[in-house]
This record gives C-alpha cells, sequence and structure tokens, in this order.
C-alpha cells in the first residue's frame, strides 16, 4: 500500500469526524452538546494535522504547532464553555428569585 | 474436586463479617469483636463486601426487616448468625464459616435473592417520601430503595435522575426522577433524598438519618430511632473506661484511621482481663496519647459540628481519650436527635458521619429524652 | 515508533480510524449523558492511538492526557446540568436534524473528494530521529512566538473562566473591609488561613 | 537507538507476560505491607491471596438499573492502567517499550486511571458510589498538578522524558538530594490517585467503602488489584527517578531497584497508616494552594541547577 492512499485513509477518517461534529454542533439544543460537537471538529484537525506531519513535511514540525494549536483550541473552549454554563445557571436562578420578589412588591 | 474443595476452604478461613448489634447487647459486641480480632477476620463496611452476617441480640421488628434487607444484599457465598448469648458466639463463628464453605446446590443460587426490583416495591409501603431520590444523576434506584438500607443506605438510594429541567416526574425503573433545588452555591443541583442507617461501620445501629443530599451536602436532615419506644431499657452497666475506648474505636473506624481502631479496641478488651491490669493501661494511655495528639487528625477533623459549650467533633474526642486513659470527666448532657439534626444540616457526608460517630447517642438516652423524633 | 509503515501499523491505523469516527457518531446516539461524554472519550484515545502509529508520540499521549482530564470533568458538567445523565429516559434533544445532517454529510463529501483526488506529495521525506525533540525546538526555537500567545490565551483563560463561574469574590469572603481574620467559606480549607 | 526496549529484548509476548508478573508481585507487596500493618499481625502477608481466591468465588453485585457498559469498562481499566503504567517503568534495566515522552505516557495512564475510576463509582447507581466518584474526582484534580509537575522536574533534570535516560542521569547523584519536593509530591500524589492510606476517602468507610461500596467479587478484585499494582508501579516509578533506580555497588542492579522500591513501599505504608484519612474538603486545598506553587518552585530551582551545569 502506498502512503499516499494511507494518507488519503486517515484524512478521510479525519474528514468523517469533523461530518460528525458539524452534524452535533449544528444540531443539539443544549450548550455542553454543541461543545462536544465541535470537540469532535477540533480532534479531526487533530488527526489531519498528525497526518500532514507524517506523510507530508515531516522534517518540518509546522504540523506538530497544528495539533498543539488544536489541542490548546480544545482546552479554552471547554474551560470557558464550562464558565459560561455555571454563570448561565447562576443567572437563571437570580433571574427566578428577581421574578419572585417582582411579585410580591 | 478435592484440590478445588480445599481451596475453597482456604480462600474462606477468614471471612468478612458484617456485625449488626441489637440494643443492649454492647458486652456480647464486644466478645465477638475480641474474638474476630483474635481470628483476623476483617470487618465489612458494605454488604457487597460481607460473608458473614452475624446479628447480635434479638432485633426489634423494623430493625429485623431492616436487616433482611441487608441481608438479600450480601451474595454468594454468604451465611446469617444470630447469635444470643456470650457463651454461643466462637461456636456459632465456626459454623458460620462452615456453612459458608459448603459449596451452594447448583440451583439454589438466586433463591432468597431477591430482585432489586421487587424489593423496591416491598419497600414502597414505608417510605413514600424516599422517593425520587436523585443524585446526581442517574436514575433509577440503587438496589432496593431505601430505608433498608443498610448500610448505608447506598443501596437504596438511588435515584432519580437528575434531570433538571424536566420536571416531568415519570418513572423510570419503577423510580420516580429527582427534582432539583436551590443549593448553596446557587447551581440548582439535584435533590436527592437519602437514608443513612440503620446498619452502618461506626454508626449507633438503629438510627436512621433521612436527609436530602445535594452532590455530598446533606440538607433537612431528620434522625429517627428504629423500634424507638419497644427498647429496653437495660443499659449494659460498663466500665466506663472500657466504654470510651469502644466509642473511640468507632470514631476512629468512621475517620479511616484503621490501626488506631484497632489498637483502642484491644485495649478495650485487655482492660476487662483482670490478670494484667497495668499493660491494659499502658495500652489504653498509648492510643488514647496517640488519637489526643494527632495532628492530622485535628487537621482533618477539627472545626465540624460544633456544638454550644460541648466544643466540636474533635473536642469531644478527646474527653473520651481522657476518659479512655482512666482520667475522671464529668458527662456531657445526652443530646436530643433534633439537635444532632442541626448539627448534620449543611454538612457533607463524611462530616456528617464523623460528627454522630462523635456523639454517644443510644436509644436509651434517646427515650429519656422527651423531645426525640418518632419514627 | 514505526519508522516505516508496516501492515500491522496501517491495519492498527484502520480500525482506530474506524472506532475514532463510530464512537463520535456514538456521542450523538446514546441517551446517557455519561456515555456521550465517554464515547467521546473513545473517540480521542483512538485518534491518540493513530497519533502513536504515525510516530508523534508526545502529542498523541498529551492528547489522550488532556482528553481524558477533560472529559472526566465534562462528565460532572453533563451530569449536573443536562437532562437524563444516565439515559434511563429515552428522548431527543436536537432541533433541526435534517438540516444539519446535510450541513455534517456536505462537508464531508466537499473534504473526501477533495482528498481523493488531490495528488498529495509523498515523497520520500526526511524523518526527525525524535518528533519529541523536533517539537520541543520548535516551541524553544522557531515558533516560541506562538507558544507566547498559547501561554497568554490559556493565562486569560484562566482569569476569565474563575471570574465567570465564581460568584462570591473577596468582599465575599472577608468582609467589606477585607480585614476578617477568616475567609467566611461555606466548606472551610485545609489551610486556616 | 542505543538503549533496547523489553519487549526488543525478550520478544514481545515474553516482555508483556513479564511486566504483567512483576506488576501483580508489587501488587502482592503492597497490599501484604499495608495487611501487616493494618492488622499487627506478621501473618497477614498471605492474606491478599487468601482475598483474591475468596473474591473468585464470590457473585458479583447487580444494582437497580446500573450502567452496567460503563461500570464493567471502568473495573476492567483499573488494573489494565496500572500495568500500562508500568510499561515505562525501567525493570532490569530496560522498560517495556520506550518512547521519547515515558514521563507523559505515565502521567496519562494515571489520568485514565481517574476516569476509570469514576466510571466504578458512577457504574452501580448508588449514593456512596457516586460520592466516592466525585471525591475522587475533585481529589484527583488538585494532585493532577502537582505530580505533573514533580515528573517534568525528574525529567528536566535529566533532560530527557525517557525514564531510562533519568535512570541514566543519576549515576553520580540520585535527584531526590536536589529534588526532594518532586519526591515526597510524587508519592503523595501516587497515593491520591490509587486512593489509599490517607488519600482513601473516595473508598473510606465513611460513605461504606464508597467506589467499591457496589462492588464484589472478580469485579472488586479487579478494582483492589489495579490499585495495589499502580501502588507498586508508582513506588518503582520513584524508585527509578528520584533514588537512581538500579545503580548500587556489589549487588546486581534489578536487585538494588527492588530493593529501594520495597524501601518506597515499606515508608509509603508506615507513613501512610499513622494517620487517619485526609478528608478531601481539607486536602484538595493545600494541593492548589501549597503543592502547585512549591512543585513550581521545585521546578525552577532544577532549570536553574540545569543552567548551571550542575547535572552534567
Amino acid at each position: 500500500m502506498t502512503a499516499e492512499l494511507v494518507l488519503q485513509i486517515v484524512l478521510t477518517v479525519a474528514a468523517g469526524l469533523i461530518g460528525v461534529g458539524l452534524f452535533g454542533a449544528l444540531s443539539q439544543q443544549t450548550i455542553v452538546m454543541v461543545m462536544m460537537g465541535l470537540e469532535l471538529v477540533l480532534n479531526g484537525v487533530l488527526l489531519a494535522g498528525g497526518a500532514a506531519w507524517y506523510f507530508l513535511a515531516p522534517e518540518l514540525p509546522d504540523a506538530q504547532m497544528l495539533v498543539v494549536v488544536a489541542l490548546v483550541v480544545m482546552a479554552v473552549e471547554m474551560a470557558m464553555g464550562f464558565a459560561v454554563t455555571v454563570a448561565f445557571y447562576r443567572a437563571r436562578q437570580l433571574d427566578m428569585i428577581d421574578m419572585a420578589s417582582d411579585l410580591r412588591g | 474436586m478435592d484440590v478445588i474443595a480445599r481451596l475453597r476452604t482456604w480462600a474462606l478461613a477468614r471471612p468478612r463479617v458484617l456485625l449488626v448489634d441489637a440494643p443492649g447487647v454492647t458486652m456480647l459486641r464486644w466478645s465477638v469483636e475480641a474474638e474476630l480480632d483474635r481470628r483476623g477476620w476483617p470487618c465489612a463496611v458494605s454488604p457487597a463486601d460481607t460473608d458473614l452476617l452475624v446479628v447480635l441480640g434479638e432485633p426489634g421488628p423494623e430493625l429485623a426487616e431492616a436487616v433482611e434487607v441487608l441481608w438479600s444484599q450480601v451474595l454468594e457465598p454468604r451465611h446469617r448468625v444470630d447469635v444470643q448469648r456470650t457463651e454461643d458466639f466462637a461456636v456459632a463463628l465456626d459454623q458460620g464459616r462452615a456453612a459458608l464453605v459448603r459449596p451452594a446446590e447448583s440451583g439454589t443460587k438466586g433463591d432468597g435473592r431477591p430482585s432489586p426490583a421487587s424489593l423496591l416495591g416491598k419497600d414502597e409501603k414505608e417510605d413514600a417520601q424516599d422517593e425520587g431520590m436523585g443524585q446526581a444523576g442517574h436514575e433509577g434506584m440503587g438496589q432496593a430503595g431505601h430505608e433498608g438500607m443498610g448500610q448505608a443506605g447506598h443501596e437504596g438510594m438511588d435515584h432519580g435522575g437528575g434531570h433538571e429541567g424536566m420536571d416531568h416526574g415519570g418513572e423510570v425503573a419503577g423510580l420516580p426522577m429527582a427534582s432539583t433545588g436551590p443549593d448553596r452555591d446557587g447551581l440548582e443541583l439535584d435533590v436527592l433524598k437519602v437514608a443513612l442507617g440503620p446498619v452502618l461501620l461506626g454508626w449507633p445501629t438503629g438510627l436512621v438519618l433521612r436527609a436530602d443530599l445535594q452532590g455530598d451536602v446533606l440538607t433537612s436532615a431528620e434522625l429517627a430511632w428504629l423500634d424507638a419506644g419497644t427498647v429496653s431499657t437495660a443499659h449494659d452497666q460498663s466500665n466506663s473506661q472500657r466504654a470510651a475506648l469502644d466509642r473511640l474505636a468507632h470514631f476512629l473506624d468512621v475517620a479511616g484511621w484503621p490501626t488506631a481502631a484497632r489498637d483502642a479496641r484491644r485495649a478495650r478488651d485487655r482492660v476487662a482481663e483482670e490478670a494484667n491490669r497495668d499493660e491494659a493501661q499502658r495500652l489504653a494511655e498509648a492510643v488514647a496519647r496517640r488519637v489526643s495528639r494527632s495532628r492530622t487528625l485535628a487537621w482533618t477533623a477539627g472545626g465540624i459540628g460544633r456544638r454550644g459549650s460541648g466544643g466540636d467533633a474533635l473536642d469531644r474526642v478527646r474527653r473520651w481519650c481522657d476518659m479512655a486513659s482512666g482520667q475522671p470527666v464529668e458527662d456531657l448532657p445526652a443530646m436530643s436527635l433534633d439537635g444532632v439534626a442541626a448539627l448534620v444540616e449543611g454538612a457533607e457526608i463524611g462530616s456528617a458521619r464523623l460528627i454522630v460517630a462523635s456523639l454517644d447517642l443510644s436509644p436509651v438516652s434517646a427515650v429519656s429524652a422527651p423531645e426525640h423524633l418518632h419514627a | 515508533m514505526l519508522s516505516d509503515l508496516s501492515g500491522w501499523a496501517i491495519t492498527a491505523v484502520a480500525v482506530l480510524g474506524v472506532l475514532s469516527v463510530a464512537a463520535g457518531v456514538a456521542v450523538f446516539v446514546v441517551d446517557s449523558m455519561a456515555r456521550a461524554t465517554f464515547a467521546l472519550l473513545a473517540s480521542f484515545l483512538a485518534v491518540a492511538g493513530v497519533l502513536l502509529a504515525l510516530d508523534l508520540v508526545y502529542l498523541a499521549v498529551v492528547t489522550a492526557l488532556m482528553m481524558t482530564i477533560e472529559m472526566a470533568i465534562m462528565a460532572v458538567f453533563m451530569i449536573m446540568f443536562m437532562m437524563n445523565p444516565a439515559g434511563l429516559m429515552p428522548m431527543t434533544m436536537v432541533h433541526n436534524a435534517k438540516g444539519s445532517a446535510a450541513v455534517g454529510a456536505g462537508v464531508f463529501v466537499l473534504l473526501a473528494v477533495g482528498i481523493w483526488t488531490i495528488d498529495w506529495p509523498t515523497t520520500n521525506p526526511v524523518r526527525p530521529d525524535d518528533s519529541t525533540r523536533q517539537l520541543g525546538e520548535a516551541i524553544m526555537g522557531s515558533h516560541m512566538l506562538v507558544m507566547l500567545v498559547i501561554g497568554i490565551g490559556l493565562f486569560t483563560t484562566i482569569l476569565a473562566g474563575t471570574v465567570l463561574a465564581t460568584s462570591r469574590g473577596r468582599y465575599d469572603r472577608l468582609g467589606p473591609g477585607l480585614d476578617a481574620e477568616h475567609p467566611d467559606d461555606p466548606v472551610p480549607g485545609g489551610l486556616r488561613r | 537507538m542505543p538503549e533496547q526496549t523489553l519487549a526488543e529484548a525478550w520478544g514481545l509476548v515474553p516482555a508483556v507476560l513479564g511486566i504483567v508478573a512483576v506488576g501483580l508481585v508489587l501488587g502482592v507487596v503492597v497490599t501484604a505491607v499495608d495487611r501487616v500493618v493494618v492488622f499487627g499481625a506478621p501473618g497477614a502477608a498471605v492474606e491478599p491471596i487468601r482475598s483474591s481466591a475468596r473474591l473468585l468465588v464470590e457473585q458479583r453485585r447487580t444494582t437497580l438499573a446500573p450502567d452496567r457498559l460503563l461500570w464493567r469498562t471502568g473495573c476492567v481499566a483499573v488494573p489494565t492502567l496500572a500495568l500500562l503504567s508500568l510499561a515505562v517503568v525501567p525493570v532490569a534495566g530496560r522498560t517495556l517499550w520506550s518512547t521519547s515522552a515515558d514521563l507523559v505516557w505515565f502521567n496519562a495512564m494515571e489520568a485514565l486511571l481517574w476516569a476509570a475510576v469514576w466510571l466504578v463509582g458512577w457504574g452501580p447507581n448508588a449514593v456512596h458510589a457516586l460520592t466516592g466518584g466525585y471525591r475522587f474526582l475533585a481529589q484527583g484534580l488538585a494532585y493532577e498538578l502537582p505530580l505533573m509537575f514533580a515528573l517534568i522536574t525528574a525529567g528536566l533534570g535529566a533532560g530527557s522524558l525517557r525514564t531510562t535516560d533519568v535512570v541514566a542521569a543519576q549515576e553520580s547523584l540520585w535527584f531526590v538530594v536536589t529534588m526532594p519536593v518532586a519526591f515526597v509530591v510524587f508519592v503523595a500524589s501516587a497515593a491520591a490517585f490509587a486512593f489509599w492510606g490517607p488519600f482513601a476517602a473516595p473508598a473510606a468507610a465513611d460513605i461504606a467503602g464508597g467506589i467499591t461500596s457496589e462492588l464484589s467479587g472478580v469485579d472488586r478484585l479487579l478494582v483492589e488489584a489495579g490499585r495495589a499494582v499502580f501502588l507498586g508501579a508508582s513506588a518503582a516509578m520513584a524508585a527509578a527517578l528520584f533514588l537512581g533506580g538500579d545503580s548500587g555497588p556489589w549487588l546486581p542492579g534489578p536487585l538494588w531497584h527492588l530493593l529501594k522500591t520495597l524501601a518506597v513501599v515499606a515508608a509509603l505504608v508506615w507513613v501512610g497508616r499513622r494517620m487517619p484519612v485526609l478528608r478531601p474538603d481539607r486536602t484538595v486545598e493545600v494541593g492548589w494552594m501549597v503543592l502547585v506553587p512549591l512543585t513550581l518552585l521545585q521546578a525552577l530551582v532544577v532549570a536553574v541547577l540545569v543552567l548551571n551545569g550542575f547535572y552534567a
């Protein structure tokens, strides 16, 4: 099997991950599930970056850097997603309390 | 075949024992514990961990029912031993082990083991309000819903789902779903109803704590004794030094300090032997000193369960240490169950266990306290 | 660890690839939030396995490490904030599933067509002895700027995340004059400050 | 490559079997030492094997509406990951397999162990098990970073993430001399990840055994074995990273490594059993507020020493 064929198989898998992830990110209703879709997309990017390094340019570190950046983007996305979710939950409860006091007043 | 039988005998030579002591059999429990220590049979902390269920004395009707549920959760090979009198227990333990080793005939497996769902139905009558239990999440209760629960409540309890958001009140696996409630951190976490007790390690047998659990924080706690009112008032009048060492051992079990708990029990048993008073006193003082001076224990258990004049859990344990080493200590007033419930309110589940273990609760003192709760 | 692609490695890559996509699909198929989270983790681990086969040891292991921690934390969030954490009650929570599926499939087809029509330049490249060393030297040398930006970005994330997620500030803990001897926390920590 | 892996030296299958055997022996040793200390009787040393045999004849527990798939996955994953973490620990001077990122591999296995243990708590659908699972997550999160920094510090001193290189770099001076904080933090974090001794809160008696409360039979055996093997593997790793691995006079190298591992195990059990279980709400603050800065400082000190050519 030639290296090119293997590269194409791996990249197809990466494309599959990106496609599935996009479906999830677009179709899900809750923040956390949308985040999971985005993570899957980035997972595809990881795979594609790794394949690009191995088959196309192993003498250069650029593809590896791409993978590192994708990992960091995932971490940032997750952390901010969780923080926003927590903030949202608090805000929702505050709203409810505000409404209750409005009724009384 | 012979080899297998021998292997089985060897493997089960030191079964794990879950002790259930009916009220008023303290001395019997002490002797059985001493015997278990001598034989090197470990104590179980949950039914899943149990080979031999040893019931001491005669449990009242409610406790007996709880023990039945507990028994239904013990896994084969298992055996139940009832011990009534002090002179029987060594023989009973030997017989228990022999019964354990005998391979169950094929086909009996599963007999007498109701499915978790059927247990749920049985318990329903008992506690309608326990449903709902949703812990964090998952739905469905664990085995047996509750009450019984022996140990730990865990079993049992669990369940409902976490669903926020959807208050459909539906049922899953026979269990209602949990709902959410306001919590300390403002995050609307799921509320799970739990019942701790009546049989737990280092927990007064027969005491049941019902509470809401959010994450691991207990709220709206209520305490009650099983068989309240029917308990014989015959209190074992035992040596206060031995009693203090026993309480200390219970507390150390809960605090997760097995070596100190073992030493406290051994000291307790030595104190009873008249032969070697000095050595017993030395052992008791050593363990008392070790516990009361432990910085790590002070760090981990300090500051919880603070009660007006009585200090926190750690202060109460240090009083026991003083009693254990033979110094006279004046008694703290007995605490009502409502008072205890107020102490564990808002505590993390582990702290609540430590708080209860740091109070000398017994059904007898509850009966004498006028405002105790009835189940 | 493989310097050339053996038959075993190709098989492993193919199996892990299928596994990663299957696990990715499972994320949106299973009802249970806990299972969805761990399906995503399985997908990440499969990709990490492929990276391992592609000689990117450090990146593979770091992917496994970071994603495991992330998914463990994610599981808690999924259970705290989502309906149906254990999936005991069948339900769907999607909107515009058909349109999303069309977009997902369309992007996949587009990418796949590109992948299979481009003539990839895979002519015996020079492999470094140690991909980890190559990455390390790039981070500390030619690509240091990337790392600096990443570092600042992560630090900003820590600050922003903390600000968003906490509701109690130092005035809540130490009083209006910040002069309380002990902070007023619901659970005192181990430092007795 | 100058250094050879065990798999290359012995063949893959014998090497894997050898590592599994070493892992099991280490696990039995850890449990035996622990039992002897806890029960205070020297005869307790055979108890781990007896308990294993007893668990094999026991029924498996079922609960109502468990997540059986995740539960069983977690139970199997715990010992598997413990053995995988042993794959990068040098045994007889070689590791089962050698990568350019051994230390990160060890770290990743222990992070995966974290997820697996949480699954064991989640699976049975029971209060105490889940509470134990959450405790473990909080504890793991707080001790993950200190452990990572401790591992990296050793790698920094050696200038390599390969464990055999780290061992080789200690020929003149054991790393524990210049990295005492990293050594202690590593061993303590390993105990935290094996939820053992003072860090046993996830499986403590105050929640009826926590994550182990619903385990019986072969499931319990797997989880208990996994934690013992992980503790043993961590002790062997600590001996390799900080105590010079197999270097030592007179005796053959592997024996030295074994002796050092046993010393670490003995010290760990002796210290660990002298204190009660530390409650997680107390320990996590120490992890975040004390150990993270302390290990960073340790790494800084080592970095300065490296720049001065101290380890060259």
